[in-house]
C-alpha cells in the first residue's frame, strides 16, 4: 500500500505535467492541478516510515520515508496544494498559462520528489528538476523585470547545482554509497560538507548567496512566490539536514561561517528589505532574514554535534512555521490586490496579520514558540557564540517586526497588480488563503507533541581560525565581480571572458591567412619563373647530359670507393636461376 | 623448375597482337572487331601462361632456336604476369571505350582516319609492350622499345592537329634520343662483356665500361618514362592526344621503360646506393614539379598528364630503397603502384575524355558552369582519383603501403615523408575538378543527376572500380610477383 | 548453429545497398526510402541478434590476408557492438529524417548512396580487428562524408568541404604513417585487450611515446581535439541530418573510437601509463573541453554553436579513456552513446527550426517553443542533458567520469567538468530561455512560415530525446548503454 | 674479354671515334632548335653507337668476326630508317599545317 502512495505522491504531479503536451488536455490539467500534491499530504499523514529501492532506475534508487522527512512533506503537500488551488484562478486568460502550469507541476514533482528520495541520484535529480523547472515560474510575466530575475535566478541554480554535483559526488564516494541514509553516518571531508553546504545555502538564500531570492520571488506570479518561498526554499534546508552527517561529526570552520552568515543575514536582509517598495520584495527579503535564523541552527549543529538531536526538531518546525505562514502572506497579498472593496480588504488585512505576527515572534505564535526552542537548544551548543546568538534571536524579533509593517504598509500603498480576470472573481483564492492563515495560527499546538527533547552537553572552544577571515575576501570578491558582471550586463561580461580567446583565435586566422595569400602569391610566381626560364635554357635537354655525367660520376666514385675498401662490387641480388 | 614448352603461349603472347596489327590494317573495314578478336586472345594467352607460371615457376622459351647467350630468349616470371596481365586488362578497356571514341557515329575525314590507324597502331603497340616484358636480352629489348616507341607516336598524332602533331614531333625526338642512349648503352655492354642476355651481362657488373652503360640506360630509360627533369615531353603529348591513346600512353606506355629500367636495376647493374639516392631525389623533384603543375594548369587533361609525371615520381622513390634491407617490400610496392597507375590513370583519361566529349570543353574553370554533369565519367573520375591519392582499399593504397613500409624497414624516413608529400599534392590536385563537378551554383539551369549516361562510361567506369577495389586482392598480386624470386630471395 | 559470417551480413546491409541507391532514377523516391528503411531494421534487428550473442560469451570474427602478413578483419567484440548499435539505430532515425528533409531536394539518389557508404564506413570502423583494417574504413568515412559535406554544392559547401578534406586526409596519412609504423615495430596490428607493446615500449620507449603521438595525432584530427578541430565548426554547412550524423554518430566518433582502441588495445592501459602519455593526452582533452566551450560561447549561429559545443563533449570520451581508470573508462563509453543520442537530437531539432521556421540564430529563436513545441521539447531534454542533469544521459557519463577522475588521483578533473558544465549551462540555457520564455517579436510571427513539418521531421528527434532520458534514467536496466559499458571496460582492465 | 689487353689499336681508335661521334650527334640533338637539323643529329648519334657494336664484332686477329654485332647494327640500322622516316614525315606534316595548307 506505502509503495503506491510513494509512487503516486511523484507520479501524480508528473503525470499531470506530461498531459500538458496534449492540447486538449491543458484546461483540465489546470483545473486538476490542486489534486497534484494529494498523494503526497496523504503519504505524510498515513503512511508508516518505509522504503523502496528500484535498482534499474538512474544507477540506483531508493525512495522513501522518515520522520523528518514526512514533515517536511505534509507541509510542503500542503503549501503546493493551495498554491495550486489559486493557480487555476491567477492564469485565467494568460497566453503562458500552458507553460506556467507545466513548470509548476514539474517543480511540485521535484520538491515532493527530493523528500522521498532516499539516494544521492534521484535527490539530485529531482532537486534538478525543482529547481530547473522553477525558472519557468520565475520570468513568467515575460517583463525586464522578470528577465532580470530569471537571470540571477539561473546563474544561482547552476552554480548550486555544479557545487551540489561535486559535493555528493565527493560524499558518495567517502561515504562508499550513494544512500543518503549512509552519507548522514559518514566522516564527510570538509571540501565535500563545503560544496554540500554551499550548493543547498543558494537555494536557502543565505547571505551572500541570496542575490537570486528577492527578485525572483517577487517576479514570480502570486502562486509561484508562495511555493519559490514557502516550500522550495526549505528543500536546501531539508538537503543538508539529508546530507550531512549532522550530530556525528563537528565541523568547526563551516559552523563558524555559517552562523557568521545566518547573523548577518538575519539584519543585512532586514535593513534592505525595509527599503523595498513592493510588497513581495519585503516577503523575498523577510525569508532570507528568516532563512538566517534556520542557519544558525544549522550553524550550531556543525560546531556541536551532539546538540543536534535538540537542534532538529527546532529547525524542521521552524521552516514547517516559515512554509505556512510566508505561503499565507504572498497567496494573501496576491488576493489582497485582487480585491477592491475597503471592506474586504480590512478582512483580508487582519487575517494576513496573524502569519505576519507569528514571523514577527508574537507571543503565542509558532514564531515565538519556534525561536524558544531554538534558544534553548542552542545552550547544548557553543558556548563562546550563544550570547550572541541569543541577543541576535531577541533582536530579529524587532527587525522582523519591521519588516512585517513595511510590508502592510506597502501592500496597501501598492497591492501587487493582479489580472482582471483574477479581480472580477477572487472567489477561488478566499479557502486557501485563509486554510493557510489557519494552519500557521494552528501550528504550536500540533507540534507541542514533538518538540520536547533538547538535551544540554559542553563544547569545548576552539581557538580562531583565518577562515572566516579569507571566507569574507572571497565573499567580498564575487560581490565586486557579479558587481561589474551585472553592471556590463551578463553577455557582455560573458563576452569579456571570452574576449581573449575570440582575440587570440582571430590573430590566429589573420596570421594564418596572410601568410596563406603570401604562400599563394609566391606559389604562383614560382613556378611561372622556373618553367620560363627552363623553357629558355631548354633545361630538360640539358639535364639530360647533366645525368648522364652525373651517374657515372656517382658510379665511378662508388667504384672507388669499394676498391678503396678493398670489397668487390657486390650484386645485391642473387643471379636469376638458369 | 623451368619448363621449355615448344609452341606454347609465351611466343603467342607476343605474336598475336602483331598477326592482329598487320590484319587490321590490311583489312580498316572490320579493324575494330579484329581489334578485340586479338585482345581476347592475348588475353588467353596470358591466361594460359599464367596458368603455366603460377603453379609451375618461371617459363623460358628459345626463339627460332636463338637460346642465351646469344638472346632471343623470352621468359615469363610472375612479374612479367602481372605487367601482362595489366596490359591485356587496361587494353582490353580502353579498346571497347575506343570502339564509342572512333565509332563511325562521329563523322568528318578526320574521324575516318583515327578509325583506320588506331586499330593497327594500338595493337602494333601491345605485341612491343608484351614483347618488352617477356625478353631477357638488352638488344631485344632495343627493338621493343622502338617499337613501342612508333606506335605510341602514331598514337599521339593520330588527331592530326597541330599541337598534337607538335607534342609528337618532341616526343618522337625525346623517344629517339632515349632509344639511342639505350643503343650505345647496348653496344658498350657487348663490347665489355660480350653477351647481350641478364645473366651474362650482370657477371660483369660494376666494371667501368658497365658503369657507362648503365648511365647512358639509365637516362635513355628515364627519358622515355618522363622522369623529372626528362618530363618535358610529357604532358603536351599525352594531354592532346584522343582519350584512348592517353589512356594507353599514359597508363601502358611508360610502365614498359620502368619496368625494363626496374629488371636492369635488379638484375644486371645492381647500382650503388648514391645512384638510387639520386633516382629518388628525381621522383621527389618529378613529384613537386608534376603535382605544382598540375595545380596550376587550366585544362582537365594537362592536368591528368602532370599527375603522371608525379605519380611516376612517386614510384622511382622504390630505387632509392634498393639495396636496404626493405628494398623487397619497396619493389613489391613499386609494381603495385605501377599497375595501380596503370588501370587508375587509364580510367581517368577515358573518363576525362567523355566528360569533354558530353560538355563540350575540358576547362577545368568551367566545369561547374555547365547544367551537363556526365555523372557516371565523373564519378569515374573519382574513383581513379581515389585510386590514385592512394585511399584504401585501392591498389594504389596497397602500393603506396608496401612502398612506405619499405622505407621504413630501411629506416630511411625521408622517403616517407615524400610519399606523404605525394599523396598530399595529389589531393589538392585531384580535387580540383572534383570541386567543380560537385558545385551547383553557377549553372545557369538547374543541374539533374543522372546526365549524359553512355555505354561509353562503361570502361572507364569499369577500370576506375577495378582500380578501386583491386587492393583487396593485393596479396594474391604479390603472390604472382614473387614467383620466380624478381627481386632476389626473401631475407 | 554459428553464423559466422554475421559481422559481413551487417556490415553488407549498409554497403550492399549503396550501388542499388546510386543507380535509382531520381524520381522514384518511394522505392529508395523503402530500401533505405528495410535495409536499416535489417541491421538493427541483425545487430540486435548479435549484441545477444557476444553478451552470452561468443565473439564473431572474419579475415582475409589484403597485403602480406596484414589482414583485413572484423572481429564483433562488446566494444564493437556499442559502436554498431549506436550507428545502426541512429542510422534508422536519421534516415527517415533525411527522407524528410530532403524530401523534393535535388540529387537524392547521390545523397542516401554516400549516406549508406558513411554508414557502412562506421560499422566497418567499429568492428575493424586491427589498426589496418581500421584505417580502410576510415579512410573510406573520409570519402563518404565528403560528398554529404558539399551536399548543397555552394561555394561556401565547397569551401567548407575542402578545408574538411584536408583536415581528414592529411589526418588519415598520420593514421596511415602510425600504422604503418606500428605494424614495422610490432609486426602486427591486431586489436587485443592488454594491448601489444609491452615489449617495444619496455626496450625502446621514446619510439613507442612517438608512434602514440602519431596514432593519437592522426585519430585526433576527425576526434576534433584542439588544435585539429577547426573542420568541424566549418563543416556545419552540411544538411542538418548529414550534420547530425558528423557530430553525433559518425565522423567525430570514429576518431575517438580509434583513441579508445589505440589506447586499450594497441597500447594497452598499463603500458600507456607506464609511458607517461596518458596524463598529457587528458590534459589535451581538458583544453578542448574548455576552449570548444569557449568558443560556443559566443556564437550565434545555431549549428556553429552546436559544432564547438560538439568539439568540447567529444573530448569527454578523450578524458576517461585517457585517466586510465575503469570508472572513468565506463564514463567515457557511456558518452560515446550518450553525446551521439543528444548532439543528434540537437541537430535534428536546429534542422527542423531553420526549415519550419527559417530559424538559424539563437538570436531568432525567440518564442520558437510555442510554435515548434514537440522539436523544442526534444531540444531541451538533450540540451539538460548536455549540462548534466539527472536523469538525463549526460549526467550518468559525467558522473563516471568524475568519479573515475577522482579515483585516479586527479582531482583537477572534477573541476574541469564543473566548469565545462557551467560552460554548458551557458550557452545552452539563453537558447532554451528564448525559445520557452520570450515571446516572438511582432516582426518574426509575421514572417513567412517555412514549409510544413512533416512526422518524418519532427518524431525523430523526439525519439531521440527519448532515448536520452531512457539511458540515463534506466541507466542501470540490463542493456543498457552503461551496462554494457561496465561489461566492456571488465574486459579491458581484466588484468 | 678485357678491353685493354684484347682490344688492338685499330680497335680503340675505332671505339672512341664512336663514342665521339656519339656525343657529338648527342649534343647537336640537344643543343640545337631545328627539327630537320635535330634529326640530323640523331641520325649521327645512331652512327656513333653502331660504330661501338662493330668494335665489338673483332676478337682478334686471325679470328672470324663476330656475326652477333652485325646483325644487331643491321637491325639497328632498320630501325633508325623507319624511325627517321616517321620523324620527317611528322616534320612535313607541322610545316604543312602551319602554312595553312593540307596535303
Amino acid at each position: 500500500m506505502s509503495d503506491v502512495m510513494l509512487y503516486a505522491a511523484i507520479a501524480a504531479p508528473l503525470a499531470l505535467a506530461v498531459l500538458t503536451l496534449l492540447p486538449a488536455a491543458r484546461a483540465l490539467v489546470l483545473r486538476l492541478a490542486v489534486i497534484a500534491p494529494l498523494p503526497a499530504l496523504a503519504l505524510a499523514l498515513l503512511a508508516p516510515p518505509s522504503n523502496l529501492s528500484e535498482s534499474w532506475l538512474i544507477m540506483g534508487t531508493v525512495i522513501g520515508l522518515n520522520s523528518v522527512s514526512k514533515i517536511f512533506l505534509a507541509f510542503t503537500a500542503i503549501l503546493w496544494a493551495a498554491a495550486a488551488a489559486t493557480a487555476r484562478r491567477w492564469m485565467r486568460g494568460d497566453v503562458h498559462a500552458t507553460g506556467f502550469i507545466t513548470c509548476f507541476l514539474l517543480a511540485m514533482t521535484g520538491n515532493i520528489g527530493l523528500i522521498l528520495a532516499q539516494d544521492a541520484f534521484s535527490f539530485y535529480a529531482l532537486f534538478a528538476l525543482m529547481s530547473f523547472a522553477s525558472f519557468g515560474l520565475v520570468v513568467h510575466a515575460r517583463s525586464d523585470k522578470a528577465y532580470r530575475a530569471g537571470r540571477l535566478y539561473i546563474a544561482f541554480v547552476v552554480a548550486g547545482e555544479l557545487a551540489l554535483f561535486a559535493g555528493l559526488l565527493l560524499a558518495t564516494r567517502e561515504a562508499g554509497s550513494s544512500l543518503l541514509a549512509d552519507l548522514r553516518m559518514a566522516e564527510l571531508s570538509g571540501l565535500s560538507v563545503s560544496l554540500l553546504i554551499g550548493g543547498f545555502a543558494v537555494k536557502l538564500g543565505i547571505m551572500p548567496l541570496h542575490f537570486w531570492l528577492p527578485p525572483a520571488h517577487g517576479a514570480a506570479p502570486v502562486p509561484a512566490s508562495a511555493v519559490l518561498s514557502g516550500a522550495m526554499i526549505k528543500a536546501g534546508l531539508f538537503g543538508m539536514i539529508a546530507t550531512l552527517p549532522l550530530g556525528l561529526h563537528a565541523y568547526p570552520d563551516h559552523a563558524t561561517l555559517m552562523l557568521a552568515a545566518g547573523l548577518v543575514t538575519i539584519f543585512a536582509a532586514t535593513l534592505i528589505g525595509v527599503r523595498e517598495d513592493s510588497p513581495k520584495a519585503v516577503l523575498g527579503f523577510s525569508s532570507v532574514s528568516q532563512m538566517g535564523i534556520v542557519a544558525l541552527a544549522l550553524g550550531a549543529g556543525l560546531m556541536a554535534p551532539t546538540a543536534w538531536p535538540a537542534l532538529l526538531p527546532v529547525a524542521v518546525f521552524l521552516a514547517a512555521h516559515h512554509a505556512l505562514a510566508k505561503g499565507a502572506l504572498f497567496l494573501g497579498a496576491g488576493m489582497f490586490g485582487a480585491i477592491s472593496a475597503l471592506r474586504a480588504r480590512l478582512i483580508v488585512m487582519l487575517a494576513l496579520a496573524l502569519p505576519a505576527a507569528a514571523l514577527a515572534g508574537l507571543v503565542a505564535t509558532s514564531g515565538a514558540l519556534g525561536k524558544e526552542a531554538l534558544k534553548t537548544a542552542l545552550e547544548a551548543g557553543s558556548a563562546a557564540w550563544l550570547p550572541w546568538l541569543t541577543i541576535a534571536l531577541s533582536l530579529s524579533g524587532i527587525a522582523t517586526t519591521l519588516l512585517m509593517a513595511r510590508f502592510g504598509y506597502t501592500l496597501w500603498k501598492q497591492a501587487p497588480p493582479a489580472p482582471e480576470s483574477v479581480r472580477a472573481q477572487p472567489d477561488g483564492l478566499v479557502v486557501p488563503v485563509l486554510g493557510l492563515v489557519a494552519l500557521s495560527a494552528l501550528l504550536p499546538m500540533a507540534w507541542s507533541l514533538i518538540a520536547r527533547e533538547a538535551r544540554f552537553a559542553v563544547f569545548a572552544d576552539k581557538p580562531a581560525d583565518p577562515l572566516p577571515i579569507i571566507a569574507g575576501m572571497v565573499i567580498a570578491l564575487a560581490a565586486v565581480i557579479r558587481a561589474y558582471a551585472l553592471e556590463v550586463g551578463t553577455s557582455a561580461f560573458i563576452g569579456q571572458i571570452a574576449a581573449p580567446f575570440v582575440t587570440l583565435h582571430g590573430r590566429i586566422d589573420a596570421a594564418g591567412r596572410r601568410r596563406a595569400r603570401d604562400l599563394r602569391r609566391v606559389s604562383r610566381r614560382i613556378p611561372v619563373m622556373l618553367s620560363q626560364r627552363a623553357e629558355s635554357l631548354r633545361l630538360g635537354q640539358t639535364a639530360i647530359a647533366a645525368l648522364v655525367l652525373a651517374v657515372i660520376a656517382v658510379g665511378m666514385f662508388e667504384l672507388r670507393a669499394e676498391e678503396a675498401a678493398g670489397v668487390a662490387p657486390v650484386i645485391e641480388t642473387p643471379l636469376p636461376e638458369e | 623448375m623451368t619448363e621449355i614448352v615448344s609452341l606454347d603461349w609465351l611466343a603467342l603472347t607476343v605474336f598475336v597482337p602483331l598477326l592482329g596489327a598487320v590484319l587490321s590494317f590490311l583489312v580498316p573495314r572490320i579493324a575494330p572487331q579484329i581489334g578485340l578478336m586479338t585482345l581476347a586472345l592475348a588475353g588467353l594467352c596470358v591466361t594460359m601462361l599464367a596458368l603455366q607460371v603460377i603453379p609451375g615457376g618461371p617459363v623460358i622459351v628459345a626463339l627460332g632456336g636463338w637460346g642465351a647467350p646469344l638472346g632471343l630468349d623470352l621468359r615469363a616470371d610472375g612479374l612479367a604476369i602481372i605487367m601482362l596481365g595489366m596490359n591485356v586488362l587496361v587494353g582490353g578497356f580502353v579498346s571497347l571505350g575506343a570502339l564509342d571514341t572512333f565509332s563511325a557515329r562521329h563523322a568528318g575525314e578526320e574521324s575516318a582516319r583515327m578509325r583506320r590507324y588506331f586499330w593497327p597502331l594500338w595493337l602494333l603497340l601491345l605485341c612491343g609492350l608484351n614483347g618488352a616484358y617477356l625478353s631477357t636480352d638488352i638488344f631485344n629489348l632495343y627493338v621493343m622499345i622502338e617499337v613501342i616507341a612508333l606506335a605510341a607516336i602514331g598514337l599521339t598524332v593520330l588527331t592530326g592537329r597541330l599541337d598534337a602533331m607538335r607534342a609528337g614531333l618532341e616526343y618522337m625526338f625525346a623517344s629517339m634520343l632515349g632509344a639511342l642512349l639505350f643503343l650505345m648503352a647496348v653496344g658498350l655492354a657487348y663490347l665489355q662483356a660480350g653477351r647481350l642476355d641478364f645473366a651474362g651481362l650482370a657477371v660483369h657488373a660494376g666494371e667501368p665500361a658497365m658503369m657507362l652503360a648503365f648511365a647512358l640506360m639509365l637516362v635513355g630509360l628515364a627519358l622515355k618514362t618522363a622522369l623529372f627533369p626528362l618530363h618535358f615531353w610529357l604532358p603536351n603529348a599525352h594531354a592532346s592526344a584522343s582519350a584512348p591513346a592517353s589512356a594507353l600512353l599514359s597508363g601502358l606506355v611508360l610502365k614498359a621503360s620502368l619496368y625494363i629500367l626496374l629488371r636492369f636495376w635488379v638484375e644486371i647493374f645492381g647500382p650503388g646506393e648514391r645512384i638510387g639516392m639520386l633516382v629518388g631525389a628525381m621522383g621527389t623533384g618529378a613529384i613537386i614539379w608534376g603535382s605544382v603543375q598540375a595545380l596550376r594548369t587550366q585544362r582537365l587533361k594537362l592536368l591528368v598528364a602532370w599527375s603522371t609525371v608525379a605519380q611516376i615520381g612517386l614510384i622511382c622513390v622504390a630505387f632509392a630503397l634498393a639495396g636496404t634491407i626493405g628494398a623487397q617490400t619497396a619493389w613489391q610496392g613499386a609494381v603495385l603502384l605501377m599497375v595501380a597507375h596503370a588501370v587508375a590513370k587509364a580510367a581517368m583519361f577515358l573518363a576525362a575524355g567523355r566528360i569533354a566529349q558530353e560538355t563540350g570543353h575540358d576547362r577545368i574553370a568551367d566545369l561547374d558552369r555547365s547544367h551537363l554533369r556526365p555523372t557516371l565519367a565523373q564519378f569515374a573520375f573519382a574513383l581513379a582519383a581515389i585510386s590514385l591519392i592512394g585511399l584504401p582499399p585501392s591498389a594504389g593504397f596497397a602500393g603506396k603501403w608496401l612502398l612506405m613500409e619499405g622505407a621504413m624497414r630501411a629506416g630511411a624516413w625521408i622517403w616517407v615523408v615524400v610519399a606523404m608529400a605525394g599523396t598530399l599534392f595529389s589531393v589538392a590536385y585531384l580535387s580540383r575538378p572534383l570541386i567543380g563537378f560537385l558545385r551547383f551554383d553557377r549553372a545557369p539551369d538547374p543541374v539533374g543527376e543522372h546526365h549524359g549516361w553512355a555505354i561509353a562510361d562503361a570502361p572507364p567506369l569499369m577500370l576506375a572500380v577495378i582500380a578501386v577495389i583491386s587492393g583487396l586482392v593485393a596479396v594474391q598480386i604479390i603472390g604472382v610477383i614473387s614467383i620466380g624470386a624478381p627481386f632476389g630471395a626473401v631475407p | 548453429m554459428e553464423f559466422t559470417l554475421l559481422p559481413l551480413a551487417i556490415l553488407f546491409t549498409s554497403l550492399g545497398i549503396v550501388p542499388l541507391l546510386f543507380a535509382l532514377p531520381e524520381r522514384s523516391a518511394r522505392l529508395r526510402t523503402t530500401i533505405n528503411l528495410t535495409a536499416a531494421a535489417i541491421k538493427v534487428g541483425l545487430v540486435a541478434w548479435l549484441s545477444w550473442r557476444v553478451s552470452q560469451g561468443t565473439i564473431y570474427g572474419v579475415g582475409f590476408e589484403v597485403l602480406p602478413g596484414l589482414a583485413f578483419k572484423l572481429q564483433a567484440d562488446p566494444l564493437a557492438i556499442l559502436f554498431i548499435a549506436l550507428s545502426s539505430i541512429l542510422w534508422l532515425i536519421t534516415t527517415i529524417y533525411s527522407v524528410g528533409y530532403l524530401e523534393k531536394g535535388p540529387h537524392r539518389a547521390r545523397f542516401f548512396g554516400f549516406f549508406s557508404l558513411c554508414v557502412a564506413a562506421t560499422v566497418g570502423i567499429a568492428m575493424a580487428g586491427n589498426l589496418f583494417t581500421f584505417l580502410l574504413f576510415y579512410e573510406l568515412l573520409t570519402i563518404a562524408t565528403y560528398p554529404l559535406v558539399i551536399h548543397r554544392g555552394t561555394a561556401e559547401a565547397l569551401r567548407a568541404g575542402r578545408i574538411y578534406l584536408i583536415y581528414t586526409l592529411a589526418g588519415g596519412l598520420v593514421l596511415l604513417v602510425g600504422t604503418l609504423w606500428l605494424w614495422v615495430m610490432a609486426g602486427g596490428t591486431d586489436f587485443a585487450a592488454g594491448g601489444m607493446m609491452a615489449d617495444i615500449a619496455a626496450a625502446s620507449p621514446v619510439q613507442a611515446t612517438m608512434l602514440f603521438v602519431v596514432l593519437i595525432a592522426g585519430l585526433g584530427v576527425k576526434a576534433a581535439l584542439v588544435p585539429f578541430h577547426a573542420w568541424l565548426p566549418i563543416a556545419m554547412v552540411a544538411p542538418a541530418p548529414v550534420s547530425a550524423l558528423l557530430h553525433a554518430v559518425a565522423v567525430v566518433k570514429a576518431g575517438a573510437f580509434g583513441i579508445m582502441r589505440v589506447v586499450y588495445e594497441v597500447f594497452g592501459i598499463n603500458v600507456a601509463v607506464d609511458l607517461g602519455v596518458t596524463l598529457p593526452l587528458a590534459i589535451a582533452a581538458g583544453i578542448t573541453i574548455i576552449y570548444g566551450s569557449l568558443r560556443a560561447l559566443t556564437q550565434d549561429d545555431i549549428k556553429k554553436r552546436l559544432a564547438y559545443s560538439t568539439v568540447s563533449q567529444v573530448s569527454y570520451i578523450t578524458l576517461g579513456v585517457a585517466l586510465a581508470n575503469p570508472i572513468a573508462a565506463i564514463g567515457a563509453l557511456a558518452h560515446l552513446i550518450h553525446q551521439g543520442l543528444m548532439k543528434i537530437t540537437m541537430f535534428m531539432a536546429a534542422g527542423n527550426l531553420a526549415e519550419g521556421l527559417g530559424v538559424k540564430t539563437v538570436s531568432g529563436m525567440n518564442g520558437v517553443g510555442r510554435r515548434m513545441p514537440g522539436t523544442m521539447l526534444a531540444f531541451t531534454l538533450a540540451a539538460l542533458a548536455m549540462i548534466g542533469l539527472p536523469p538525463l544521459a549526460g549526467f550518468v557519463s559525467k558522473w563516471y567520469l568524475a568519479s573515475g577522475g577522482l579515483d585516479a588521483g586527479q582531482g583537477w578533473v572534477i573541476a574541469l567538468l564543473l566548469g565545462s558544465s557551467l560552460l554548458n549551462a551557458a550557452y545552452f540555457l539563453p537558447m532554451l530561455h528564448r525559445a520557452w520564455f520570450v515571446d516572438a517579436g511582432d516582426a518574426s510571427a509575421a514572417r513567412p512560415v517555412g514549409r510544413r513539418i512533416g512526422w518524418m521531421l519532427s518524431a525523430p528527434p523526439l525519439v531521440t530525446a527519448a532515448l536520452v532520458l531512457i539511458a540515463g534514467g534506466l541507466a542501470n536496466a540490463p542493456f543498457s548503454p552503461l551496462e554494457w559499458t561496465r561489461f566492456i571496460v571488465a574486459i579491458e582492465y581484466r588484468e | 674479354m678485357n678491353l685493354d689487353a684484347t682490344m688492338p689499336d685499330t680497335g680503340v681508335i675505332f671505339g672512341l671515334a664512336g663514342i665521339l661521334v656519339f656525343g657529338i650527334g648527342l649534343f647537336g640533338a640537344l643543343s640545337l632548335r631545328d627539327s630537320l637539323r635535330r634529326v640530323l643529329a640523331l641520325k649521327l648519334c645512331g652512327v656513333g653507337a653502331s660504330f661501338i657494336l662493330i668494335v665489338a664484332a673483332w676478337r682478334g686477329p686471325g679470328l672470324a668476326a663476330d656475326p652477333v654485332p652485325h646483325a644487331l647494327v643491321i637491325t639497328g640500322i632498320v630501325v633508325m630508317v623507319s624511325a627517321t622516316a616517321v620523324a620527317l614525315a611528322l616534320i612535313r606534316r607541322i610545316h604543312s599545317l602551319e602554312n595553312g595548307r593540307d596535303d
